[in-house]
């Protein structure tokens, strides 16, 4: 016991020497799920800020400062995320990214509240922006903001009056099922089957069955890449008519991937997609595939966002200051012409919320195909 | 207490009181979490280490405890009444789930414990009307106590520290008292000690009671701690944390568990270096301790001892330690 | 005539359709020590577990000083008073010579509740050093019973039969597998311990030379019945358990 | 009615997957009373093995298969028994216990860290076809991951009962000590039950894994699906085992639709403590052997 506290004693000395060093360059800190459950998100998003911060740092840093980029792992755990961020505080950094699973974010922000620590987050629950904290800001819209877009194009254009909705029972699914629950109810559309899956379900044989014997006449899936990919294959197997709808995950290249041929007329609204037909992203997901080779999602790109977030903002106050930080970024927009690390036009209101243009996506022979752009709203 | 322990308990607690002075928040909530982890983790040592009950749900006592004080607490009652609630409510569960530890033991008590861990935390995810669901419960009030505020980290860490050495003096009052050695009796040889008298169907009650109430106290002081209590935190996967917390440490030791959490919460930031690897470095140097010293390390400092010092051989019966 | 302390009544126990032990009755008197023999399979065990209310008799009762002790737990069989050893080693092995004696006490003293605020030795350290000194093993106080010798196991499982001052001991092979010094030991002490606190004793032995010197009563059994009952003198000259033995 | 049919045959083919995981960790409990809290990873790694022979080493699939078993009977049988059961077996199940757990924490790991944190898709092994019977989907995989399963372990029973060395592995697994004097060579039995384990986790994994798709975490679920479905069967019994897989199979596609769909993982672990507390010897099991 003893011993263990002199180690921590010696450790705490070791980091708080390492932060006196820190001047000619700038820590940036990334709070990620590296392990646990939550891995391949965290780690793509990781690997997004890398590149981003790789850039950034070749072309001469923010206002002449290298980054230092530390990554701190969340293990997927919102308890050990929030002591991750208080370390990242405590050693100094000057803004935090991370981490994606709502799940910690929404523990570990108040933590950065406290501290007035701009936090930029790759969360999508609508919890999110909803806590009137001054410091969050996202890199890519929350769920409530996708999901009228998705609803009204299910109902005008799919013509689907009656939806079955199949859920992971997680604060992920659960934010986006709530969501979508009340934006079905303002038009009018039924929720014939409700169905939460477990986190890392493997058989949806019985979930499938049940939609089958209900009338609905589209489902809606808001699950994570293997259970999206899972439902899919089910949803063949048992072969289920049903146009199929998500969010960006359902879409993705990685569910086609896992899917295959089953993925094929999965309908998505997604926010990010490196198949959008934009010169930055299509450049930004090339260069990825090269480093890392593998290819980028959502996650990669809203790491990467949110890096250049950090440096657009700073080189705008001209200045290393959290709070100036903070509020600058409330009511900005940057548009990607002259800001081209942000890749496509956005705009953060007084939340932290974000907006921009977003896509219709349709799998077809096994790559997404953009079926329309719809505005920011 | 001989004399050489009350010096070594005195500079032990004037340690633990200087120990978070001058460290930044990050490290004294992280040593605010290792006292409470190991007030968990003394509690399943009483039930797993000295009374032999394999346990494989302290983490949803850590939830009841935790849901229970969280509840109250927001509803405006104070810290201080939440606490004991939380307490008797896990002791008299923890009762109930010693009935099946009378029924049958060993691997078939691991599974019904484990079980009952995943049930609860489906009860916790379930009930959103109670729990919040997924969502979890959030910004519960930290404790004051009249003119003293545990709003900030240190004021925090000593309120931990005192309801921790509270726990460590109940827990080496009990372990011990005629109960303590009634605990290790029931380990050793249940039938034996019917014989002699011990109650073994009460006091394997107990043990799981017991063990459960210092769970629940551990899950009532992280409400405030975190301020944020989800389902996930309170699943299988930390009854098993707990379990290594206990056997890496050294079951049926006093420190042993102490030790453990320690080694546990401390860890990734001792392997951090290795970045993506210390979770593959820890399993290993886990499988290697218990190749070479099932009995923890605190078998493994005995060890270390007896070779330096071999005055008394080193007994077969030492190494067996609890067993399933 | 002194009290009975067992009396066992008509007791029948049958395994399905085997009886292992039929209608057999005797008595018990305070400070007697009775030897229960009998060849392998001739129901020794049955009704030694019928007597320790393990087994209930499918008819018949057995009474400890005037209580039916049928389905009665070992632990309450132990407050009425009856001690016992163990045919196996049954000793606590990680604990101290010591707290394997004191905790053969301490549940007779004091309530739940002194037990965990009282002192850690239930006010029973004087009392449990006598006992340890009683068999000579003053000098083991604080090994750890598994590390002791064979014979010292079985020493100190016998001072645990003791410590509560029970009035009955039921002492289940005691000398299977002891040395002969150490047996020599063992009768020694049993036979002192009888004399001294009038405590009864039932033995269930193999060792023929054991039972005949330390009894002073013996029912031998074959069969699940009684075929003889008497002193170790009439025992020895019987020709019904001669034949029972040698020709089974 | 359709749907009725539907999850039953769903869970009968999920179930008997499910089943050869559940009789690896009986034999394992038998031969050397091993809690193997690692056996869910253990189904989970083949695939990877697979995945990895065929895209570094150019392996066709059914030869990465047969490569796969191979390594895993050495990895996960004969390694595993010699690094870490047989220098622990004496001390007890408890650090045996842990010792497992950390295994699958490492291999869990191991995969995410040196393979991919992300999810693979792994080849099907037989053609996608589905038939329509009685309104249900009956896919060719369901068929044939039945049959399979089926196959391997009535021919693990045959083995066991119709030839020498299974009924000196029977022998050791009933009473060790017995066994010795009768001239069996018991290590080398228990070790032919590792060797097995491992073999039937490869087995188990190839088949599961074109529809769960290979992910690192995967043991985590398929762990305790493996010893519900082995102690609802009955943990001496390999036809328990059999029977267990089959019922938890069914049972968990049943509570979803017809029960909770929030609460259907509980109802395979209620099913468990009820049989723990009513029935320890399992649905099939035998009173005599159980270790209690």
């Amino acid at each position: 016991m003893l011993k263990n506290l002199f180690m921590t004693a010696a450790l705490a000395v070791s980091l708080s020497a390492g932060a006196a060093h820190a001047a000619d360059t700038v820590k940036l800190a990334d709070v990620a799920e590296l392990s646990g459950a939550g891995a391949a998100a965290g780690a793509v998003w990781h690997d997004g800020v890398k590149m981003a911060v790789e850039e950034i740092n070749a072309d001469g840093g923010i206002l002449g400062k290298q980054i230092d980029l530390v990554a701190y792992d969340s293990q997927t755990d919102p308890q050990n995320s929030r002591a991750m961020v208080q370390k990242a505080i405590d050693e100094g950094t000057y803004v935090l990214l991370g981490t994606v699973y709502s799940s910690s974010t929404v523990v570990n922000m108040l933590v950065a509240m406290q501290n007035g620590m701009p936090q930029i987050t790759g969360s999508e629950s609508p919890t999110i922006t909803a806590k009137n904290n001054p410091y969050i800001f996202r890199t890519a819209f929350g769920a409530q903001k996708g999901l009228p877009k998705l609803a009204a194009y299910l109902k005008n254009v799919v013509g689907a009056e009656n939806v079955a909705v199949v859920w992971a029972n997680t604060e992920y699914g659960k934010g986006g099922h709530d969501a979508f629950a009340s934006v079905a109810k303002e038009l009018g559309i039924n929720i014939t089957v409700d169905i939460p899956t477990e986190q890392a379900q493997v058989d949806f044989a019985a979930d499938v069955a049940k939609i089958k014997s209900s009338d609905a006449d589209a489902v809606f899936v808001y699950l994570t890449e293997e259970e999206s990919a899972r439902f899919l294959i089910e949803a063949d197997k048992q072969n289920l008519k049903l146009p199929t709808a998500g969010d960006t995950v359902l879409a993705s290249q990685k569910v086609i991937d896992l899917a295959g041929k089953a993925a094929n007329g999965a309908l998505g609204h997604v926010g990010l997609t490196t198949e959008a037909p934009i010169p930055t992203i299509q450049k930004m997901a090339a260069d990825f595939k090269k480093k890392y080779g593998y290819g980028a999602d959502h996650n990669a790109i809203k790491g990467y966002i949110g890096v250049y977030m950090v440096k657009y903002v700073t080189e705008m106050i001209g200045e290393f200051d959290r709070q100036k930080f903070a509020d600058t970024l409330h009511g900005l927009c940057l548009d990607a012409a002259s800001h081209p690390g942000i890749l496509m036009d956005a705009c953060w209101d007084n939340t932290g919320e974000m907006s921009r243009a977003s896509f219709l996506v349709k799998v077809v022979e096994g790559t997404q195909k953009i079926t329309a752009t719809l505005p920011a709203n | 207490m001989t004399p050489k322990n009350i010096i070594f308990a005195i500079v032990a607690v004037g340690l633990l009181i200087i120990a978070p002075l001058g460290q930044g928040n990050y490290i004294t909530y992280v040593l605010c979490s290792w006292l409470l982890f190991s007030i968990a983790a003394m509690g399943l040592n009483l039930t797993l280490g000295y009374a032999g009950q394999v346990s494989l749900a302290q983490a949803s006592f850590m939830g009841i405890g935790a849901y229970i004080t969280a509840l109250m607490t927001l509803n405006g009652i104070h810290w201080i009444l939440a606490m004991p609630c939380a307490v008797a409510a896990t002791f008299f569960v923890g009762l109930v789930l010693g009935y099946p530890a009378l029924r049958v033991q060993h691997h078939f008590l691991a599974f019904v414990t484990l079980a009952f861990n995943t049930l609860v935390f489906l009860a916790f995810r379930n009930e959103e009307w109670l729990t919040g669901g997924s969502f979890g419960l959030v910004g519960m009030p930290r404790p004051d106590f009249w003119v003293f505020s545990t709003m900030k980290q240190l004021p925090f860490y000593y309120f931990t520290l005192v309801c921790f050495l509270i726990s460590a003096a109940a827990f080496w009052w009990i372990v011990h008292s005629p109960w303590g050695r009634a605990f290790k009796a029931l380990r050793e040889n249940p039938i034996r000690a019917n014989s002699v008298g011990v109650d073994t169907r009460r006091m394997t009650l107990l043990a799981f009671a017991i063990g459960s109430a210092f769970g629940g106290l551990a899950g009532a002081l992280m409400t405030p701690l975190v301020q944020f209590i989800e389902p996930g935190s309170f699943a299988l996967v930390h009854s098993l944390k707990l379990l290594l917390m206990v056997v890496v440490g050294g079951a049926g030791f006093f420190f042993g568990p102490i030790l453990g959490a320690a080694i546990v919460i401390l860890m990734p930031e001792v392997l951090r270096f290795t970045e993506g690897y210390y979770l593959i470095i820890y399993a290993l140097l886990v499988i290697v301790l218990m190749v070479y010293s099932p009995t923890g390390l605190m078998g493994l400092g005995g060890k270390v001892i007896t070779r330096f010092r071999p005055q008394r051989e080193v007994r077969k019966d030492m190494v067996q330690g609890a067993q399933l | 005539m002194s009290e009975t302390i067992l009396s066992v009544r008509n007791v029948s126990k049958n395994f399905g359709g085997i009886q292992a032990v039929r209608e057999v009755s005797f008595d018990v008197k305070r400070g007697e020590v009775l030897g229960l023999i009998g060849p392998n399979g001739s129901g020794k065990s049955t009704l030694f577990n019928c007597v320790l209310g393990q087994l209930k008799p499918s008819s018949g009762e057995v009474h400890v000083n005037g209580r039916n002790v049928a389905g009665m737990r070992a632990c309450d069989l132990n407050k009425l008073g009856v001690g016992r050893t163990f045919q196996q080693l049954s000793v606590f092995p990680q604990m101290s010579v010591i707290d394997n004696i004191i905790l053969a006490g301490q549940e007779h003293h004091g309530t739940m509740l002194s037990r965990l605020f009282g002192p850690s030795d239930a006010g029973l350290t004087a009392e449990a050093e006598q006992m340890i000194a009683f068999f000579r093993l003053s000098h083991l106080r604080d090994e750890l019973a598994g590390s002791l010798s064979y014979g010292q196991q079985k020493l100190v499982d016998a001072a645990m039969a003791f410590m509560a001052g029970p009035s009955l001991v039921l002492l289940d092979e005691p000398a299977g597998g002891v040395n002969l010094t150490m047996l020599g030991n063992l009768k020694e002490r049993l036979k002192t311990y009888n004399e001294s606190h009038d405590t009864t004793f039932v033995v269930i032995e193999h060792n023929m030379e054991f039972v005949m010197s330390l009894c002073s009563r013996i029912v031998v059994l074959a069969e699940g019945a009684i075929i003889a009952e008497g002193t170790p003198d009439e025992i020895r000259n019987n020709q019904q358990v001669i034949d029972a033995y040698l020709g089974g | 009615m359709p749907e009725f049919i539907q999850i039953m045959i769903s869970g009968l083919s999920a179930g008997s997957i499910y089943a050869l995981a559940a009789v690896g960790f009986t034999l394992l409990w038998q031969a050397s009373q091993t809690i193997n809290f690692a056996q869910g990873e253990f189904v989970m790694l083949p695939a990877f093995f697979v995945l990895a022979l065929m895209s570094f080493a150019g392996f066709p699939l059914w030869l990465a298969i047969l490569a796969a078993i191979a390594l895993s009977v050495l990895l996960l049988g004969a390694i595993f028994k010699r690094l870490i059961v047989e220098p622990m077996i004496s001390h007890g199940t408890l650090p045996l216990v842990i010792a497992t757990i950390a295994l699958g924490l490492l291999l869990k790991e191991a995969v995410k860290e040196f393979y991919s944190p992300l999810g693979q898709p792994f080849p099907s092994l037989f053609p996608q076809e589905v038939f329509v019977v009685a309104g249900a989907s009956i896919s060719i995989p369901d068929i044939a991951n039945f049959i399979i399963a089926m196959g391997t372990i009535i021919a693990l029973q045959l083995f066991l009962q119709r030839t020498r060395t299974g009924r000196c592995m029977q022998a050791t697994a009933q009473n060790p000590d017995v066994a010795q004097i009768l001239g069996v060579d018991v290590k080398r039995m228990v070790l032919y039950t590792f060797l097995i384990n491992g073999a039937l986790a490869a087995i188990a994994s190839v088949l599961i894994t074109p529809v769960y798709l290979a992910k690192f975490s995967n043991g985590e679920v398929l762990g305790v699906v493996a010893f519900t479905a082995a102690i609802v069967g009955g943990f001496n019994q390999i036809r328990g085992a059999l029977v267990g897989g089959l019922v938890i199979g069914v049972v968990d596609n049943l509570s979803a639709i017809y029960f909770s769909a929030e609460y259907r993982q509980a109802v395979p672990l209620i099913l468990l403590i009820v049989i723990i507390l009513v029935r320890p010897q399992g649905l099939l099991g035998t009173a005599e052997g159980r270790t209690v």
